[in-house]
């Protein structure tokens, strides 16, 4: 019997004004990355609640990772000095919870970053496949 | 083994009430066994004299009654605060949760309140009485002749042990001395926590959480949590259920519950102490303390009115996400 | 009636673990007393009771009920339920075992609770005397007596034996099992155990409590006393008297969008919610003080006047020492009983 | 419930290439709430569009979801179709299948099992889509100019030229700014004074600009449109209105041993004193912390001699609260101090000089009358050195500098080796420098006519220290293309002092909630395609204060906000993006946490009365939010504990909704 390869399922959060036009822009390229990342376009990444993050997580996600414009870029001036808090904050209660750290991450990737975009992407599918599945922050229920 | 008496602050409230100061008295009831305490909301010298209590039981921080209990009263509220539940008096008024024109506050040293649960330990269970002769806390169990002489020390509740200040950050009046911020180990036990295997931590968590019923009482008795709705009441948050489905919902309630007090917490530990099923749930919120201190400097909830907490203000060379995981590493 | 010594305890256990779960109160980590499966020698606890009660075996907090399937646009209905497998649950408290009585009256009159029917039919109860009632016991306000407890088969725990009384059929099914391992013997013993008990509950701090003042028919008396007001003033709101009570056995059913599928389940809900049987045109009881008379009085006026003269309040005290501002159904009684 | 339409694009072969177009229009059929799914070559095409449209009649669809290229491309685009449509522009989701999916993966299958996610996710955020109106606000149509020097001045005259009032604030008792100091400019070498001081005319003397000299900004309310400023005049001591600027006090004034500023310190003015001979307004100031009469109150000299009766000692800081509609920042720069410097010897020697100071030595209104000589004797110095690059292009590291490069001072020590060579053949000119930076129309020929015609020594490498000895300055120096230390006797050492913002920019910032970067240079809405807007709208950046330039860049960046203004104020009013928080006031705590995070000051809050589940009555203090200030950045719907914000368009709801079809 042939065993399906695990491909861990991915969701990454990206800001309209630089890492989503940053995604926009590996396309542009051509720059492959894996599938399993989907983008999920929000204004600015001080919009992605840890909520989202966690509602992911249940709905059977294995790695979630939040891209913003880089610190003192943000559109909004300050959006991403917030996010970088709260994720911070949220990082380390959900490693305190016994959460493995490295399902999650925060990225900044500028609008012209399509290269940095694409290999994030493939580097943090790479170290979440590793992991293999999110077992830890599960609903059974959203299992198929 | 309290330094001020319950006939003390029986005698204020009744000549704050015969002065017209305050019409209401926000105070503590007698129950059945001496430790059974109930808040309650005295308007007359009668009931006060009747049913006014003060002893080592008094532990429910009065702050957050005062968001309903202001509300549509002719006059002041007289309230009696421990100093840990003045931060919370002053966080709630941070965040415009009650008017403080109808508030007398009145702040009492405390010398730390008992823990039930620790005199059943030492006495076993049957206790009719509890009293203090000054020193010691003496038991009177209904299969003992005599009452057993407990040395208060030795059933100090958890959060009273790790107290972190007798210093009354608000009042209107003081009886009593005020004491001073503690230099308290309360951070010792998230230490030991956190200096555990990702995988001890995790089984640690889920032994704990999964005895959650979701009784929403460390929701209900938290001062921090005084939402109109809350997001675990409200259907379209996403996250509204009466009952912890599986270990993902135990777990998200907690973290959720954490993330939403994160910064506003003044970590009074009530939701520890209401707990029926002796979950430490004050250790999600301290971790939160302990992380937000050090990683973006000192801060107490509710030391001042109006300040800023950590989660709603930033700077410039804050650590980056990841970097929180790394920083025991580099301080060691 | 039989026994055995407690040395043989765990043999016992393990004769009626062989054919069927085996539960029974085991002290926790923490120092609570907690209902959980039997394994080779799990001993028995010496606690008075759980935290939780054994209400949890028979009507779960969440069970789901069904699924929905949607193909396109077609849905399809799935039953969820498995065959629920036989079980024990040794060491019920006499108050206890009377919530079952209580429950089946809400759940086995028609229409028939199958969810729980089927748990009952499959369940056996093998109840525990006590010999150390706590200052928050006080069963026998509502006529039940801790000595002797009811259930599939009663027990009793002394110094160095447990006696077994078989009081059904599943009893006697349960007893014959574990034949070999117990000697028949008298109930001495036992009455020696029961007359001590009876003194030491008269001693109880709430041995005075009566029900005087409620029961079918009370409610136009009871319904608009001032005293309300001055007992609900400090409730918070939460559900900690109903989830740890033995009796409560309310629940909401709801549906969950797993994104595969819907899962519909129920799971308890509280009376002292503000959310508890909120309709579309809102709540139908809109302050805390009318939630909490609603709680008080189901189990003292509207349940006994439904299910002849039975109070739906066992004396567990379970709700005293948990109540997070130590309100509880003693001082209500209190209170309006005219103290 | 929605009745939705699914447009799958194939983008020629661009998606259809590797997503099975058809494949994901047919899978996308059975989801909730979608009554039509279809695939077209072209969808952004007029065929594209006209197949939406009449499907739109056709189905009666409430939502569309788009297949397509990136939203960014194309949103816009689509939202025009829906309004044709007759829909709500906003009831439009775009699902991102050719720059997230079929440009980045290559198998077909994979292609399309993404495209169908990525649709699913787009039709569960539609079915939870509400039309959105934009808010509109009234325009005030009257532009404030923070600054007076040549980008101000520009900015002011292209605004008002367009028939809009403006005013500027300049700190100065003159507007001119650093320009009014420089001598010639590169790489034409046309005089700045005579290129400048008529433009200064012209804005003083225009109908639609008001100058408020010797005032400074304190306090900005409102947002783009609403603007209320207050401005507050500093007590010149003399009646701007009277004064006619004839300059008997000055001369007469007995107090003269002040400083003068605008000669950077290298000779001294009066108390009472006129910058310069063009200074706009022409009106005399009291430098008050000088002046003998407002210190010790004797004196009076300037008083008495002032035919026009216009000196006031009880003059009083006066504040003024006015209206704006847009407000463009042209702070300007300074030259840095030189103080931690000190290999260069600039405090201990006065014939160690900045590039501003070299500039008014050779002013012919300067402190010599034009002629180059040194500070220390008046003599003609014999042999100067230029050093590039003080204070700019330093490492991160470094505590003295700037990282960034200053981009003037290549060009304007070229033009000073220049004129020092061609005024006086006999001195001999050194500059020393990392690069030379010549960019610029112009500029690199001028940099060569320097080194080729003129003969100036050029030597790569930096200057390590000046010692004064005597008369003399010794210069070790390294010449990097030879290898070699070099020791020079200079008589005169010119320092090109790296540029940043003037101070005021910072507290500037903060009033305005525009963001500065870490250099406090003033950031731009977007690096390349609004160069010259802040992100708080309705704020503009002109000139330095955004970041180094030469004056034919600021003077068209200049021009360019006043054309942002033009256009703003054109408007009468203002439609908002409707894509804004708003909060649900039953729900709302009023405990200010999302007033905190807002970076627009768009939250206020007020008591409003409330009849509560409980059937009473009460009044609670809920947020509510300026839509026409809110620019939906969503910081403010984390913060809220109890959820009662949320942003439309974005709502917790939909981004939910978008996380479950991804998951499952």
């Amino acid at each position: 019997m042939q065993v399906k390869e695990y491909k861990p399922l991915i969701v990454a959060f990206c800001c309209n004004w630089c890492s989503y036009a940053g995604a926009d822009l590996a396309g542009n390229n051509r720059l492959n990355y894996p599938a399993e990342v989907k983008i999920i376009r929000v204004p600015c990444s001080c919009r992605v609640n840890p909520m989202f993050i966690l509602r992911a997580f249940q709905r059977g996600a294995d790695g979630v990772i939040l891209c913003g414009c880089h610190p003192g870029d943000c559109h909004y001036t300050s959006g991403n000095y917030f996010t970088r808090r709260r994720m911070a904050m949220l990082f380390s209660m959900l490693d305190f919870l016994g959460i493995e750290r490295e399902r999650t991450r925060v990225e900044w990737v500028s609008a012209a970053e399509g290269a940095k975009f694409a290999a994030t992407m493939t580097e943090f599918a790479e170290q979440v496949a590793a992991l293999g599945e999110n077992k830890r922050l599960e609903d059974l229920r959203c299992k198929k | 083994m309290q330094k001020i008496t319950k006939e003390q602050l029986t005698e204020k409230a009744v000549s704050l009430l015969r002065d017209g100061t305050v019409t209401h008295v926000l105070g503590w009831s007698a129950g059945e066994f001496d430790y059974d305490i109930t808040p309650a909301v005295f308007s007359d010298e009668a009931s006060l004299r009747k049913s006014f209590v003060w002893n080592d039981f008094c532990g429910a921080n009065f702050s957050k009654y005062l968001v309903s209990k202001t509300r549509g009263i002719e006059g002041k509220l007289l309230v009696f605060l421990k100093p840990c539940d003045t931060y919370s008096f002053n966080q709630l008024l941070t965040e415009h949760r009650f008017d403080r024109e109808k508030v007398y506050a009145i702040g009492i040293p405390c010398e730390g309140m008992a823990d039930i649960d620790k005199v059943k330990a030492i006495c076993g269970d049957g206790i009719s009485s509890v009293n203090c002769d000054g020193e010691k806390l003496l038991v009177q169990s209904i299969y003992e002749d005599a009452p057993i002489s407990v040395s208060p020390s030795d059933v100090l509740a958890e959060r009273c042990v790790n107290c972190k200040s007798k210093k009354h950050v608000a009042y209107d009046e003081l009886m009593g001395e005020d004491g001073d911020v503690l230099d308290s180990a309360r951070f010792d036990e998230v230490s030991r926590i956190e200096a555990m295997s990702p995988d001890e931590r995790f089984l640690f968590w889920q032994n704990e959480l999964s005895r959650c019923i979701r009784c929403n009482a460390c929701r209900d008795a938290c001062p921090a949590c005084t939402c109109e709705v809350c997001v675990f009441n409200n259907p379209r948050s996403g996250v509204e259920n009466k009952s912890p489905a599986n270990n993902f919902e135990e777990q998200m309630f907690h973290i959720i519950r954490a993330f939403h007090v994160a910064g506003r917490c003044t970590d009074c530990g009530e939701c520890s102490r209401v707990c029926p099923q002796n979950i430490p749930l004050h250790l999600l919120n301290r971790k939160f303390i302990k992380e937000m201190n050090e990683c973006y400097g000192e801060y107490q909830a509710g030391e001042t009115v109006g300040s800023k907490s950590p989660l709603t203000d930033y700077t410039l060379e804050d650590l980056e996400p990841g970097e929180v995981f790394d920083r025991g590493d580099i301080n060691a | 009636m039989r026994k055995c010594s407690l040395n043989s305890l765990q043999s016992v256990f393990g004769k009626i673990a062989s054919s069927a779960l085996l539960y029974l109160p085991v002290d926790s980590a923490d120092g609570r007393a907690v209902f959980s499966k039997w394994d080779d020698g799990t001993p028995l606890s010496n606690a008075l009771n759980t935290v939780r009660s054994p209400k949890d075996f028979f009507f779960p907090q969440t069970e789901d009920l069904m699924r929905f399937k949607t193909e396109g646009k077609s849905i399809e209905v799935i039953d969820v339920r498995e065959e629920t497998e036989d079980f024990v649950v040794f060491g019920v408290r006499a108050c206890d075992v009377k919530s079952f009585d209580i429950l089946d009256r809400v759940f086995l009159a028609e229409p028939r609770d199958s969810y729980y029917a089927s748990r009952r039919d499959h369940g056996v109860i093998v109840s525990l005397a006590c010999t150390r009632p706590s200052e928050t016991c006080f069963c026998s306000t509502f006529g039940i007596d801790a000595a002797s407890p009811a259930g599939d088969v009663s027990c009793w725990k002394t110094e160095s034996e447990m006696f077994w009384q078989a009081n059904t059929e599943k009893g006697e099914a349960l007893i014959k099992k574990i034949e070999e391992l117990t000697e028949e013997c008298s109930d001495e013993a036992v009455k020696e155990q029961q007359e001590k008990t009876a003194r030491i509950m008269k001693k109880l701090p709430l041995a005075g409590l009566n029900t005087d003042a409620f029961g079918g028919g009370k409610t136009e008396e009871l319904f608009d006393r001032p005293e309300w007001t001055e007992l609900s003033e400090a409730c918070l709101g939460c559900g900690t008297c109903t989830f740890v009570c033995p009796t409560c056995q309310c629940y909401d059913i709801k549906d969950f969008n797993t994104g595969n599928g819907v899962i519909r389940y129920r799971c308890w809900d509280s009376c002292m919610y503000s959310e508890f049987t909120k309709m579309a045109h809102g709540n139908n009881r809109l302050s805390q003080k009318e939630r909490f008379r609603q709680r008080f009085m189901h189990k003292l006026v509207y349940y006994p006047e439904n299910n002849d003269g039975l109070f739906s309040c066992v004396g567990c005290g379970r709700c005293l020492s948990k109540c997070p501002i130590s309100m509880n159904i003693a001082k209500v009684m209190k209170k309006l009983g005219g103290e | 419930m929605q009745r939705i339409g699914v447009f799958v694009c194939w983008c020629g072969s661009n998606i259809a290439g590797t997503v099975d177009v058809a494949a994901v229009a047919d899978a996308l059929k059975n989801e909730p709430g979608v009554v039509f799914s279809t695939d077209y070559q072209y969808m952004c095409s007029q065929a594209g569009q006209d197949l939406i449209v009449s499907s739109v009649k056709e189905y009666s669809l409430t939502g569309l979801v788009i297949c397509s290229c990136s939203p960014r491309m194309h949103e816009v685009t689509f939202r025009k179709t829906a309004a044709a449509a007759g829909l709500n522009p906003y009831m439009v989701e775009i699902a991102n299948i050719r720059e997230q999916c079929s440009w980045v993966h290559k198998e077909m299958p994979i292609g399309t099992e993404k495209a169908i996610i990525l649709g699913k996710a787009a039709v569960a955020k539609v079915n939870l889509n509400a039309p959105l109106t934009p808010g509109e606000s009234p325009v005030t149509k009257r532009a404030l100019v923070i600054g007076g020097g040549i980008a101000g001045i520009q900015t002011a005259l292209d605004i008002a030229d367009a028939g809009f009032p403006v005013d500027i604030v300049e700190k100065k008792p003159t507007i001119g700014g650093k320009m009014a100091q420089l001598d010639k400019t590169f790489p034409t070498l046309d005089c700045a004074a005579c290129i400048l001081t008529p433009k200064m005319v012209d804005v003083a003397q225009h109908e639609n600009v008001r100058i408020f000299s010797y005032s400074e900004v304190t306090d900005v309310k409102g947002f783009i449109g609403n603007f209320d400023v207050t401005i507050k005049k500093n007590a010149r001591y003399v009646n701007e209105d009277i004064c006619t600027g004839c300059g008997d006090c000055v001369t007469k004034c007995p107090q003269k041993k002040v400083p003068n500023e605008f000669n950077l310190g290298m000779d001294n003015r009066s108390a009472i004193y006129i910058p310069f001979a063009q200074a706009v307004p022409k009106v005399a100031t009291i430098d008050p912390a000088h002046c003998t009469m407002l210190k010790t109150g004797k004196c009076g000299v300037c008083s008495k001699v002032c035919k026009a009766k216009a000196i006031d000692y009880t003059q009083k800081d006066e504040y003024i609260t006015e209206k704006y509609g847009a407000i463009v920042v042209a702070t300007g720069f300074d030259p840095i101090s030189m103080d931690k410097f000190d290999e260069f010897a600039y405090s201990q020697s006065p014939d160690v000089i900045t590039s501003l100071e070299f500039e008014r030595l050779t002013n012919a209104a300067g402190p010599t009358a034009g002629k180059l000589l040194r500070p220390s004797d008046g003599e003609h110095p014999q042999k100067i050195v230029f050093v590039q690059c003080v204070g700019s292009r330093c490492d991160s590291c470094s505590e003295k500098g700037k990282e960034y490069c200053s981009k003037i001072c290549c060009m304007y020590t070229a033009k000073h080796a220049m004129l020092t060579r061609d005024k006086y053949p006999d001195t001999e000119v050194y500059v020393f420098y990392i690069d030379v930076r010549t960019p610029g129309k112009n500029f690199d020929e001028f940099y060569r006519r320097a080194v080729e015609e003129y003969g100036v020594h050029y030597i790569k490498g930096m200057v390590g220290k000046v010692t004064p000895e005597g008369k003399k300055l010794m210069v070790r120096a390294s010449d990097l293309l030879d290898g070699k230390q070099l020791n020079i006797d200079a008589d005169l050492v010119v320092l090109a002092a790296a540029i940043e913002p003037d101070k005021s920019a910072r507290s500037l910032a903060t009033m305005l909630t525009a963001s500065m970067d870490t250099n406090d240079f003033f950031t731009e809405a977007h690096p390349k395609l609004r160069p010259v807007e802040s992100p708080t709208a309705g704020v503009f950046l002109s000139g330095t204060c955004q970041g180094p330039k030469d004056i034919p860049e600021t003077v068209s960046q200049a021009g360019a906000a006043a054309a942002k203004v033009i256009g703003l104020l054109a408007k009468d009013k203002l439609k908002g993006n409707p894509c804004v928080a708003s909060s649900d006031e039953l729900m709302c705590n009023g405990c200010s946490s999302c007033e905190k995070v807002c970076p627009y000051g768009a939250i206020t809050y007020e008591d409003k009365e409330f009849r509560m589940p409980d059937r009473t009555t009460r009044i609670r203090r809920v947020a509510s939010v300026n839509p026409a200030v809110c620019q939906g950045c969503g910081c403010c719907t984390v913060a809220c504990p109890s959820g009662a914000m949320d942003l439309r368009g974005f709502m917790n709801e939909q981004i939910m909704a978008e996380v479950d079809a991804i998951c499952k």
